[in-house]
């Protein structure tokens, strides 16, 4: 077969899923490794987004997903009368960085970061599909762990956490001096390594 | 708590308003005057309450810290309320840099003006094909429910209040309480305070009588050194149903 | 604006929409006449389905739809078909397990083991054909049961209920670290009742 074929494949692969299509999907489908899938895919992907068009391809970490561009959204929006979304609230958007920069997290980290419940915040990123569960953290009470997900990475515009914005680090004027978010929290989390993890279950003390 | 609203007009939280207050008196986040804080905090509660507004929990969780930590640091030799205090800083910076951080992320949120397709309807027969080893469902099971211990979740969220983060070790105290009215019905108040090492416990010990008693698990009774702490019969069941 | 933008937008609407669009539709959208919208889209439609891709338009009555060619049909059904069968996740093994344990069961009662929203986890399951509903609780509100199905009992080698794995018995004391405040009171209370403790760790949140 002709690479011109194996990409017309994954051109319609992509279009039918709608969702990201990992490249180990791919490679199976096609039958070939995962590098030629990744490097034939590129090549789409630049082919795709260079030509005048109203669709591009994105890669989220190991997958790809095709999507319309954004210059072209209050069309689509209108043709398809999809109202706007209401924005992220400055809740959701800090519990999404706290996520983000500190992947994976218990809920009882994010409460203590923002110093309120956040439940309800948690649910409705989840919902929206930001935010997905990460397994469970090997602790007393066994807490679940959220991360990002691929439509988070799609929605920022970046192909990988990787790509995050980066964060304050020597800016001269602010009081976070050298210390990075991974340090705050590192810090934190010793200081109250010895108390039990707030949030759920209470925890029986060791007495 | 989901069902209280917290959220007083601009401020997230308790944590919020204090950065605030910290950048409009510009006070030094790495050497917090207490004392200041905590009067600028209160007018501000103070302000909200004369317009009515509800004030959630956290905001009053956060005054107590802060009386706690300015009487703390009356004492002669305040380490603790150093600490404490180094502590509130940390927390606050932690916030700051993640207002920040979602400050940043939020330039890049071009999600709205991306649009997907939904999978395309193809008749499939969805059902599971894969299998798994028998022991998988226990495991998973155990993983869930913890151990097969834990039951439902705790009632009415009548402790949340208490649980969160700086007074966590209130809960164990809760426990520590109960423990010991589990044993005998009854118990001489000041009998609960003997094993304390350190005055955060007395505190906390204290906290979590009040706490008991507001949710009518306890009931004390009697006057000065006389006074015997009881536990209240039946009360779980009427409330948990 | 250039013919190849117009082009562009309509490329975008066809393919957010995947349904037939009206060419009235698009001539809304795009602010031109039928016919323009017309000659032009059809110019697409012939630019799009001589090049080498996986996407076609194609022109319904007074309509255009983008779908994927025919003849990579079975590419895309394999890699839907991939996709419907990646391992569950722990999510799912979780609320599959809470489900074989407990059933029937409500969803209010997988939400609060979990303690989060399980709402799409048990779609996913049930169209998965692992779990199905079994009825409902007379209570207000008449809440779904949900139980599972043989396709469960084959995918975990069992015939049937009874041979799901035994769950480990409470233990007296060794448990105090990970309990949670009300099984102290719990457990307290039904020995000073002199009750024997239930062998069902959990019961039916449906009291």
């Amino acid at each position: 077969m002709e690479i011109k074929e194996y990409q017309a494949i994954t051109e319609a692969i992509l279009f039918a899923s709608g969702e990201p299509v990992e490249i180990s999907r791919l490679a199976e489908v096609l039958e070939l490794d995962e590098d030629t899938v990744e490097r034939l895919t590129d090549d789409l992907m630049n082919e795709i987004n260079t030509r005048t068009g109203g669709i591009k391809l994105v890669r989220l970490d190991k997958s790809y997903q095709m999507c319309t561009r954004s210059e072209y959204a209050d069309y689509v929006r209108r043709a398809l009368d999809i109202r706007r979304n209401t924005p992220l609230t400055q809740a959701a958007m800090e519990v999404l960085a706290i996520v983000a920069y500190n992947q994976p997290v218990t809920r009882a980290f994010i409460d203590q970061v923002r110093g309120v419940d956040c439940a309800a915040v948690i649910q409705g990123l989840i919902a929206k599909s930001l935010i997905e569960e990460k397994g469970r953290l090997d602790l007393p009470g066994r807490p679940l762990l959220y991360g990002t997900t691929e439509d988070f990475l799609r929605c920022f515009g970046i192909s990988s956490l990787s790509e995050l914005p980066p964060l304050p680090q020597k800016d001269a004027d602010s009081d976070m001096q050298e210390t990075t978010l991974d340090e705050v929290i590192e810090d934190s989390m010793t200081q109250t390594k010895g108390e039990a993890p707030e949030g759920t279950p209470i925890m029986t003390g060791t007495e | 708590m989901e069902t209280i609203s917290y959220k007083v007009p601009g401020f997230e939280g308790p944590l919020d308003l204090l950065l605030h207050l910290v950048q409009k008196h510009k006070l030094n986040i790495m050497d917090i005057p207490i004392a200041e804080l905590l009067e600028q905090y209160m007018r501000t509660i103070e302000e909200w309450k004369a317009i009515n507004l509800d004030i959630a929990t956290e905001f009053l969780e956060m005054a107590a810290r802060l009386v706690h930590i300015k009487t703390a640091m009356l004492l002669p030799k305040h380490e603790e309320a150093e600490e404490l205090r180094r502590e509130l800083s940390g927390e606050l910076m932690e916030y700051k840099l993640c207002q920040e951080a979602a400050r940043r992320l939020a330039a890049h949120n071009i999600g709205e003006n991306l649009f997907v397709r939904s999978p395309l309807e193809i008749q499939l027969d969805l059902t599971y094909r894969r299998t798994h080893p028998t022991g998988s469902i226990l495991d998973a099971y155990l993983a869930a429910a913890g151990r097969g211990r834990r039951k439902l979740p705790p009632p009415a969220k009548a402790f949340s209040g208490i649980v969160s983060r700086h007074v966590v070790s209130v809960s164990s105290k809760i426990i520590y309480v109960l423990r010991r009215l589990y044993r005998r019905r009854d118990i001489r108040y000041t009998a609960l305070f003997e094993k304390a090492k350190s005055r955060s416990e007395l505190i906390a010990t204290f906290l979590a009588l009040l706490e008991l008693a507001k949710a009518c698990r306890i009931r004390v009774e009697g006057e000065g050194d006389k006074q015997v702490v009881y536990m209240v019969e039946g009360n779980r069941r009427t409330r948990n149903r």
